[in-house]
């Protein structure tokens, strides 16, 4: 830890201290929480907090991994805000306009991202989830445009975003991964219909996106045609490191809803309970030392093959224990029905907490997805034929 | 299975085929008691018809498999209460009505817990109240009677004060009530952990059809092994379950509760694991497989939870093995 | 339970009373225990409850499966010894003699079985486990004899065995199954040694059979050359639901080792200890009434196929667990090299019972392919295909 | 990984590249010495190498990975003990003595739970007594020496009562000695959590190994998605624990002993699992999967059971957050 790092870290304490909303768990409204979410992201473009990643050339911009890291490492521990709606707009956007758009393309979208623009993700369909090169949605060169319909879904926040990062097929032919090429879409393009994903816990964070003809001017292509899939990996890898640290940070925090849930069960003598309670705390403490430890690696130019899947599985499995516990302490009275907390993990708001830790064992590469990659990348275990030849079901 | 079961069972399935035909929970209701659910446990000589607690057993799984609404398990409860006391006056027509589908309702939670969790408060007219001092009927009108939202749309439950002077029919007391009380407690956990099973295997049943269908990197998700085995193991604790739930209809209270501790927990096992198997879909309200998740995380706190049953048989296991 | 039931349970407990052997768990030695396995079995033929599942002409057989059940339940509940040294002769070599054997060998071997003669199982070898049609063992006719060569592993107590059911291969073609052949080899021929296998709880129970140009007459065949697999299948098929039901039992009786060692550490008024005790109690309660459903589903001939694999995955996990709840409770006590009480899965040597627990999650088909049983066979999840194309490792 | 702690790591490799090659006590114990490895914690002043903690960390899991026999966690013990007490007469000699090899055991238990588990008692000519009132070297001769031999095989244990009269060197008395005990203590933990952490590694390798080379149906075990998932969790876990481990040398006692609790039982599952992806063979002494899985159970209750810390370690979580 510099000198530099440690006078980093009390400037933005400080600045929390006196700027952070506090009351953000009381918008029980998509509107409030959308408001919400977007003074709170004006705030930190204006104090420089909001894109440490970006070059320097841009306010905040420049700061090193290990200076990102304690930006977020403090912002999860004053609880501030997750910045869910502008999250792909400054990570996803951003690395897919830096590494692979022209310059005409980036000099018009990069300012507008800080002044608000969002932008979403629509990659995954109906039929390509975790294997998402099976992508359908066909985009049919017309003239000087591309004539896109098909559908896409799990869009983040896609109902509230002005521009989307479009995976769509211009080619069936050749290996799957070949005809795909990569868009910008503006999302108020004719033929373009957004449709909210009701989530079993009340949350509203996904949306479908339904495309009929949608006609996308070739000039907002990124990279050639059937280019698309190295696009795409540029997008997935603008972020894999920082999210799940400030996100297990966030956890640790808030094992006092834990304690509270002890006390509110009047447990608190309890043996039982109580190493149950210890040894997820350790656990917790566990995940967040991976995470730490994974950062470093990135910084140090170290990291292998697999370690991100390890992770976001360490991560999502403590997670869902954690939620589980809370869920088990609370008893009835964690069955009543509460409003949730929009894309709050930790709210203590137990049952709700439980179902939303499914969007980290399912979303973004499931566990079982993950697991996969550990065995085969990082354990060396042989893959499965890809030459199936699969029987009818008995 | 018996002929008489297995006859239970198969009405039942008919006209509850699945969650969809229960989501009526008025149309349920008296349906409920067309099939004669509610004279199921009554004595012949009484009206009913007189069948034991294991046939009994039938039925609360069918209820848990179609995610029956209503305040059922109450009923079977009050009437079980009234059953039990003899000396009432009035029984026979409190029987007569109530199997014929006056509700009656009654705390879902153990005795001591007081009146929380009671189904269907503001449309019932009376609630069976039981503790160890006293078992009885009393009147609703003018009760203080708060929601109690749950995240399980499928019960409404709510918590009761009565009035001061709500009318009272007792039905047992003092050791009479204990025992009445234990009785009806025993039952209540019959019942959950029926209601557990039968969700798990709607459930399960649910999720492997999905895996049959659903298709990812060229082959349906269940050829993968990895969650071929995982829905064994579930497979596996659900039969487990199972067999204890049907050689249990009869045990003593203590052992019913761990018993519903047990079931309740596989039932939670199973919906945990049936929404990770349905992946994204599984997290819309638009598909079912959210609604027993919900209804397996409620069961499982109803009926005194895990940890005061299997500390009360841990208990017992220690007793009995140093009497021994 | 009807009065004959209830009339054959109270003889059976007063003769228990009065002969069963109440010191076996103090033989610590090899031959003290194998000594104790044949007398306790002789005084079971003598008695008329050793073989209760043969016809009505052997003393004590022609018993329902109702009367058998209730003949284990009680040697089980009265914790006497196993039957392990005769097991094989009674069951697996009775079933094989019974079903397809001439009826010159069956009236020659079936007498001396019941006069102490002990059998092993030669099926299994190093590179045949689960996959059983594998066996490569080579037996090549000679005349009037099979020469046989080859290795046979995990065969139980074959060191004390006079006899053994022998699977070999007598031809390389076609489906690996067609190419098996059944013999019944004396294991006192030349050509045939016997080592022990060294196990890592100290006990002995398995063995190796070393197979050199050992000539078996023909006349010792059982079926026709070829025909092997199908009668190994009688072989397998002899016993699917007493043992597991009799082991859940003494699994239940010996919760009292559990309390035991709950007292020895002093935590008969800990929450958690008491949670954990008494849940397992539950469950090993759940798993005899499974294995009761599975005899009485035998009986009613309702048997579905899967579900001898549920019965015994569910006694198998559940045997570990109590193993590991012992093994916790009884801490750093618990870890003091005891001897082993041989064949006892229920000693209160916790470590050494967690050791045997493996007996029951590898042996006799292992976890993972019962797990594949039930998936495919019952819940009708697709196999996978049978013509992979393996890849090489990375 | 600083480059320092790569050499000390890489030098263990070459000298311990395995379990076989520590089988033998004696020279492994004049290998370590040689490697300097009881130096390693003592300061520069003093004759060491001054090395930290987080490098002794190094240390325990290669001693974990070679299953190394011995008592060399005691002696690891007894020269912090020697480090901490600066006023001792003779201190120099006693380090000089046990950094070169000559050994001093102590209980491998935590401090109150009197003098058993004492490593290689029979062979020590003192040991290092731990309590909260008085932290002392005492001489072995005429001790009462009980064997404890242990399922696992490669630590000799033994209970120890040490003679009446015994020559005792006093190092630490009163709150010092409270402070000294608990510091040795948590050092127990960390080295028995390395030893843990490196004994599961070995032990995954091994197993990942032999997957890769038995082939059933056709095809290696490896293949099978639903082993290959498993062997993800246990990575999974090993990795968690791993990062704890290397952010925890310098935690406080209480935060070292959950640690340790959390590392041994990954050991153990690791070993558990492994023992079953083995199959048959992993259950014959010849194969070496069970060395490591009875050191995992040993490692498990020595330094304190996992309940005893979780229960401190939960306790710490309602004071901290109380407090907050």
């Amino acid at each position: 830890m510099t000198q530099e790092d440690d006078a980093l870290r009390r400037e933005i304490r400080d600045w929390i201290a006196r700027e952070a909303p506090r009351d953000w768990r009381t918008a029980s409204t998509h509107e409030a929480f959308v408001a919400s979410q977007r003074s709170w992201f004006a705030k930190l473009v204006g104090a420089g907090y909001a894109v440490p990643h970006w070059p320097r050339e841009w306010p905040g911009g420049g700061r090193s991994l290990a200076e990102q890291k304690i930006i977020y490492e403090e912002l999860a521990r004053a609880d501030t805000p997750r910045l869910l709606l502008s999250f792909v707009s400054t990570y996803h956007a951003f690395a897919t306009l830096a590494e692979c758009a022209s310059a005409q393309q980036r000099s018009h979208y990069l300012p507008r991202i800080l002044e608000g623009e969002t932008w979403c993700q629509g990659f995954s369909e109906p039929g390509a989830g975790s294997d998402l090169a099976a992508i359908r949605s066909r985009a049919e060169r017309r003239g000087d445009v591309y004539v896109v319909s098909g559908q896409k879904v799990w869009s983040t926040m896609a109902q509230y975003a002005d521009m989307c990062l479009l995976l769509v097929r211009t080619s069936a032919d050749g290996p799957k991964q070949a005809g795909l090429t990569y868009l910008l879409m503006d999302m108020r393009l004719p033929g373009v219909s957004v449709r909210p994903i009701h989530q079993i816990q009340g949350d509203e964070e996904f949306a479908e996106i339904f495309l009929d003809e949608v006609e996308i001017p070739v000039s907002q292509r990124v990279g050639e045609e059937g280019a698309g899939w190295a696009v795409a990996q540029a997008t997935l890898a603008s972020e894999r490191g920082l999210t799940l640290m400030e996100l297990s940070y966030r956890m640790r925090g808030a094992m006092l809803r834990l304690s509270e849930a002890v006390h509110a069960a009047g447990r608190t003598c309890d043996a039982g309970v109580l190493r149950k309670l210890g040894a997820l705390a350790t656990r917790v403490d566990a995940v967040c030392a991976l995470a730490d430890r994974f950062l470093q690696k990135r910084m140090d130019e170290d990291e292998r093959v697999g370690d991100a899947s390890i992770v976001k599985l360490a991560y999502s499995r403590c997670l869902r224990a954690w939620t589980n516990l809370g869920v088990e302490l609370a008893d009835l009275a964690g069955q009543m029905h509460a409003p949730i907390t929009f894309g709050d993990l930790n709210s203590g708001n137990w049952m709700a907490d439980f179902m939303n830790s499914y969007a980290w064992t399912i979303a973004g590469g499931s566990d079982e997805v993950q697991r996969n990659i550990i065995a085969e990348r990082m354990l060396g275990m042989p893959r499965e034929p890809k030459n199936w030849i699969t029987e009818a079901r008995p | 299975m018996s002929a008489l079961r297995r006859e239970l069972e198969d009405n039942a399935r008919k006209v509850f085929p699945d969650w969809q035909a229960a989501q009526d929970a008025e149309g349920s209701w008296a349906q409920m008691a067309e099939l004669g659910w509610f004279m199921a446990g009554v004595p012949e000589a009484l009206g009913g018809l007189g069948l034991e607690r294991r046939d009994l057993a039938v039925i609360f799984t069918e209820m848990g498999r179609a995610r029956m609404p209503g305040p059922a398990l109450a009923q079977f409860l009050a009437l079980e209460a009234l059953v039990q006391a003899p000396d009432v006056p009035g029984r026979e027509e409190l029987l007569e009505n109530a199997m014929a589908g006056a509700a009656i309702t009654t705390s879902l939670t153990i005795a001591g817990d007081g009146l929380s969790a009671v189904p269907d408060a503001d449309t019932a007219s009376q609630i069976l109240v039981r503790s160890a001092d006293e078992v009885a009927l009393v009147g609703l009108a003018g009760a203080k009677i708060t929601p109690f939202p749950t995240w399980d749309g499928s019960r409404r439950l709510f918590s009761v004060e009565p009035a001061p002077d709500a009318p009272r029919i007792p039905l047992a007391a003092g050791a009479e009530a204990a025992a009445l009380t234990e009785r009806l407690d025993g039952l209540l956990c019959l019942g959950l952990a029926g209601d557990a099973l039968g969700g798990a295997e709607a459930v399960l049943a649910m999720a492997i059809e999905y895996l049959g269908t659903r298709r990812q990197f060229d082959r349906p998700l269940a050829m993968f092994q990895a969650l071929k085995h995982r829905a064994a193991d579930l497979k596996v604790a659900l039969e487990t379950a199972t067999a204890l739930y049907e050689a249990s209809s009869e045990a003593a209270p203590l052992a019913l509760g761990a018993m519903k501790a047990h079931c309740c927990e596989v039932y939670k096992q199973v919906a945990e694991e049936a929404v990770q198997f349905h992946g994204g879909i599984g997290l819309t309200v638009e598909y079912p497989v959210h609604l027993f998740l919900k209804r397996a995380f409620l069961n499982r706190t109803l009926g005194g939870s895990a940890a005061f049953w299997n500390e009360s048989a841990g208990d017992a296991v220690l007793e009995r093995t140093s009497a021994g």
